[in-house]
């Protein structure tokens, strides 16, 4: 196992799967030559050819109508939209083509391809660079939805992501680009769908993504630590599958339910999740479901007042150590 | 601003081939005005954009097309989908509801799609199949195929977003993509000319993408055989993309039942003379060889194709329940939960 | 009181807001000479002339863009874009512009526009063509949601959309447009997030949409006559601004929850309104919250398939009358 | 393909309004040096896209510009918004994301905005503007206020489709707009040549839209302020849209610290001597009645500028916590239920 970077597990995951398939090809805007603006694709450009790994205009709707086009007719193409922000002047290739094609053709047409891309805020970007819209992804039947929330996460689950045979929106997170930790060595892949129980517990279930597991985490050994409140923390690392018998194991077990999540508060994945418990769960539950949401607010740019809005340890604490 | 020319006779057909083509437009002449009276007897459900008119343009590419290219055209894509061997029958269940269509009723009339015949797609997003089809050629020219994609579209389609960056994508890359704008005069009950800012919506736009502007009369059907063949070899010959705009009209309507009140009535006569089924008939009548007989024959199988998909297409049963939860993923299936 | 259809209703609100206000101007694909693909914008050409009622290229982005613009220097735009399914060529302009702007300035830029649009199923159009995304307008903050149920909300609904500063997000119900009701005379304006209780009852909340009201009351109906269950139907009218005290009263009243809703079900506004339940009315609740919706999967064309995918009463009234 | 013209000098500068055209540089020239200083002290938050090497494209519209006319520009548009009258404390302040900040920290570098000043938005998606400004234009040409709307971009931005849309809706609805592509050779790391099918890309693809192709220096300022006062009068009579391709060079990398290693040394090198505020600078000691003095009074005051502005934005406190909470509605909240 050697420390890699989450951006470097990125590039980890593609090189592993671009060596064992060559119908693996990459494009997107500045990824090749330079290696991408988030630096996550470094070094795929000079092992794999300007044949495999392409710079594009800036031209996004292009770009995923060429990784359709490509994926229809026997290829696995990656292709990258830099900010996931971005993906609103491309949406149609992904939510009418894309994700339709399949069903529509009764079947026939085959749309294996993985869109990666820059999610979430925390860097000051502002409201147009910082977005998280997961929860877009999430509510367009025929996309899966991947967020990891770790460099080894990254890694597997990317690779997954590029061997499924279905679309897959793969959200990486920038403000964890830097963040470190082991990640196996050799050949990596962790099945699609199946969340991860990052912290055992048994007094409240909470659920987050991507950059919200480590605060998740963070505030769990803090409510044990301070409120003696055992919390059991999922990783969901999916949306599209959702691993729904975990969330529901772990609630059965707590009675209660708190989800953390990033993007805007309303129709966030967080709702489809209380309102899966709040069918299913009702008579399990001891407490009202809580989300803990960004507010529905488009973010600020500053520092001081972005932080106000993005879901904070502090806050996760707060909410969950005043629960019923 | 842009001409039509006629390109030279570079491919000539000899008549059998002559014949094939004629009966290729015949064949999609019956099966629209065949939509079309079925919609008028309530069987069609849905919507129809039939393509009465704009015979030529799909008969003298499907005619140059081989059999392993990639057609991606429109909602407007009857013909187009028929040309590559999707059969009447197909056709008209699907638009029909019925078990035996195409894609089983899930997709309808304006999502004709058969892959295994290289129909990659019927798209009811204006637009959004131009870059679809650079992408397809990009993986032809990735895999080293000599496969060719042809698209078709409409003139409205070119003042969209995607026309712009498709086109220069696939000059930069230098793919093996034919795009084919049918300008039939109206995007839907719009002229073309109120809303775009040159007389030739894609001529003139060549110059933009680093192309050869093309304008030629499209429903001539031994033009339109002559402009397809060049620019299906060239792409074919590592050349790089072309753009065809083919002059033409539709005979009715946008869609369904549109009386297309909107078109001044010379506009229509003048273009009911140039009907290119018609004209490329009596064309071939004055070609040493060609007979009545054979034309009457040709008329009369085509008339028998169409009968029989009526049809088999009227007998089948709707789709069974099942598979409206089938077929969203690769496994056949709609789970998106465990 | 006239009878008007849902699509005269439309242009009759359109043309009492243009006679008040020449800042009113109205642009769209074939909305003009033509009077609109749905034939809801017919006459307007004709009294306020070309300078007012314009017809577009098929340019989205330029559409919506052109109409921030306008509403930026002054004006009261409204853009239509003809089937809400053609909202993905364009979302850019929708989420990141028109809905941020304000936000993002500190106030400076003003948005008042509306942008109708022909949403929902039922005509056999194909996945395409028969979407309901009032979910996608809901997850965006800073846009305002409407969609009417029946003609007379049309009037006062677009009316007041029309003269709201803020952005909205006009959702006429296709399948609705040739439907009739009494509309009022003169000039009707309906204030904006304030749902209607369409239906009183004691037993059953069940609050709906759009297309999905009627059925909603007919299902009433048919609970009422067959099960002896007294249901409440609640028209939500808004989805932002949302009647959120609207829905708390009467789950008071009644302790049991149903949404009906035609978006696809993963993060449909359901969701939403079923996480707010089971926070803030946990405690009032007798049974589990259940969401009616269309499944998470691409509409299927054909009547048949799409018949058994969209809500409708019978499935309404099997499953409230099957709740706990 | 297009060939860079000197257009005539139909709108003469006397010796003080020179001056006053190289004053503005020297100020753009200041504000985004200070920028990049306090980027790599720490002080800003966030991200920059800074101006240097651009400056004569912006003051010269700066100077052409009326009061009541619409500025739309990018992220990369501090230079813009400060010939608008935006205050240098207003940019420095929101850069470093205090409460004196233009947006008080709520929108950050790449949204400056000053409506009242007609500085009509930075927007930080490639080319969503560009319909934007047609549409103020459209608003402008309605009202009959004779005001024009000026758009810049980049060439990277040629390439998106709302560059395509935008071009064709501004000319068939003749609207008062300017489009002004600042080509300084890259997008972000990548060269425009290596991704785009012309040499000129907007140039060559004007006529794609009924407009002449205008190809000029974009680092000479009297050049600028000739096509710029030339396409403005155009629009304000009535005349429609202009495009204007300006070449220029960005002198750093294209944002924060980014070092710009994927630029040729020869090329960087070339375009430094070709530096438009030295040059300028050089230009005006040539004229009779401009003296060093005269110059370096600007310099000193615009130092003196910049360090005021540096001053007040460092003793800005951030801003208050409840700010977040504000203005996502007209009524001033953010309330989205009852
Ligand atoms: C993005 C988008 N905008 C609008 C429409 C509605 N629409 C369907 S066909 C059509 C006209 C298309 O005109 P053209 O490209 O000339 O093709 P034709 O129908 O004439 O074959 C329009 C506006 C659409 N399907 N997609
Ligand atoms: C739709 C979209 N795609 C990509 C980006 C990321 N991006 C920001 S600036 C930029 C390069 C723009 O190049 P150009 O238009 O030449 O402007 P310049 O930065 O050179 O001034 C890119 C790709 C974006 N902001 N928006
Ligand atoms: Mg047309
Ligand atoms: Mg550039």
């Amino acid at each position: 196992m050697a420390k890699l970077s989450y951006r470097e597990a990125v590039a980890a995951a593609m090189a592993q799967e671009m060596r064992r398939d060559d119908r693996v090809i990459f494009l997107g805007e500045d990824v090749a030559k330079a290696g991408g603006v988030f630096k996550a694709t470094v070094g795929l450009y000079d092992e794999f050819g300007p044949l495999r790994v392409r710079d594009t205009p800036i031209s996004e709707q292009a770009i995923l109508g060429a990784a359709m086009g490509a994926a229809m007719t026997g290829l696995r193409p990656i292709a990258e939209i830099m900010f996931s922000d971005f993906f609103a002047v491309c949406w149609d290739t992904v939510v009418n083509e894309i994700a339709k094609a399949r069903y529509m053709t009764n079947g026939q047409v085959e749309t294996p391809l993985v869109i990666r891309s820059g999610n979430g805020g925390g860097a000051r970007f502002g409201a147009q660079h910082s977005q998280s819209i997961e929860n877009w992804a999430m509510a367009v039947p025929g996309l899966k939805v991947v967020a990891p929330s770790n460099a080894a996460d990254v890694k597997g689950l990317l690779a997954a992501s590029i061997r499924d045979p279905d679309p897959v929106l793969f959200f990486e997170q920038k403000s964890m680009y830097g963040t470190k930790c082991e990640v196996p060595d050799g050949e990596y892949v962790i099945p699609l769908g199946v969340a991860n129980v990052a912290v055992e517990g048994t007094d409240v279930t909470i659920v987050a993504l991507a950059a919200m597991v480590p605060k998740a985490i963070k505030a769990a050994e803090i409510l044990k630590a301070e409120h003696g409140l055992s919390c059991e923390v999922i990783d969901l690392r999916c949306l599209v599958p959702l691993d729904t018998q975990s969330i529901i194991k772990s609630v059965i077990k707590t009675g209660r339910l708190v989800t953390v999540e990033e993007n805007p508060r309303l129709c966030g994945w967080g709702a489809e999740i209380a309102s899966i418990a709040a069918e299913e769960l009702f008579w399990n539950l001891d407490a009202p479901i809580t989300r803990i949401t960004t507010p529905h607010i488009p973010l600020a740019s500053v520092d001081v007042l972005e932080d106000l809005m993005i879901p904070s340890v502090d806050r996760i604490v707060k909410t969950v150590s005043e629960m019923d | 601003m842009a001409t039509a020319k006629k390109p030279p006779e570079k491919y000539p057909l000899d008549n059998s081939e002559r014949l094939d083509l004629y009966r290729k437009m015949a064949q999609c002449r019956v099966l629209q005005q065949r939509a079309y009276d079925l919609f008028m007897q309530n069987l069609v459900k849905g919507t129809t954009h039939l393509g009465q008119g704009q015979e030529a343009i799909a008969a003298a590419f499907g005619q140059a097309m081989k059999e392993d290219d990639y057609t991606f055209c429109t909602y407007r894509g009857h013909n187009h989908n028929h040309m590559r061997g999707v059969t009447m029958t197909e056709v008209l269940g699907e638009l029909m509801g019925r078990d035996i269509g195409l894609l089983r009723g899930k997709g309808g009339s304006m999502h004709l799609t058969k892959v295994e015949n290289g129909a990659m797609g019927s798209y009811a997003i204006i637009g959004a199949h131009l870059p679809i089809a650079a992408g397809a050629a990009w993986s032809a020219q990735y895999r080293g195929t000599e496969q060719v994609a042809v698209c078709f579209f409409g003139d409205g389609t070119t003042n969209i977003g995607t026309f712009h960056e498709a086109l220069n994508f696939a000059k930069i890359w230098n793919l093996p993509v034919v795009y084919v704008c049918e300008n039939n005069a109206y995007m839907e009950y719009t002229p073309i000319g109120d809303v775009t800012a040159v007389p030739n919506p894609a001529a003139d736009r060549a110059s933009a993408y680093g192309l050869e502007p093309i304008l030629v009369d499209g429903n001539d059907a031994d033009v339109m055989y002559q402009t397809a063949m060049t620019a299906i070899e060239k792409a074919r010959n590592g050349g790089g993309p072309t753009l065809i705009e083919a002059l033409t009209y539709r005979h009715h309507g946008h869609s369904r039942a549109d009386p297309a009140k909107y078109r001044p009535e010379e506009e229509v006569k003048e273009w009911m003379k140039r009907d290119p089924v018609v004209n490329y008939r009596a064309k071939l009548l004055t070609i040493a060889g060609i007979k009545e007989a054979d034309l009457k024959s040709i008329d009369d199988d085509v008339e028998a194709m169409v009968n029989e998909a009526t049809e088999a297409a009227k007998n089948s049963p709707p789709p069974p329940d099942e598979i409206a939860f089938t077929d969203v993923w690769a496994d056949g299936g709609a789970q998106w939960r465990n």
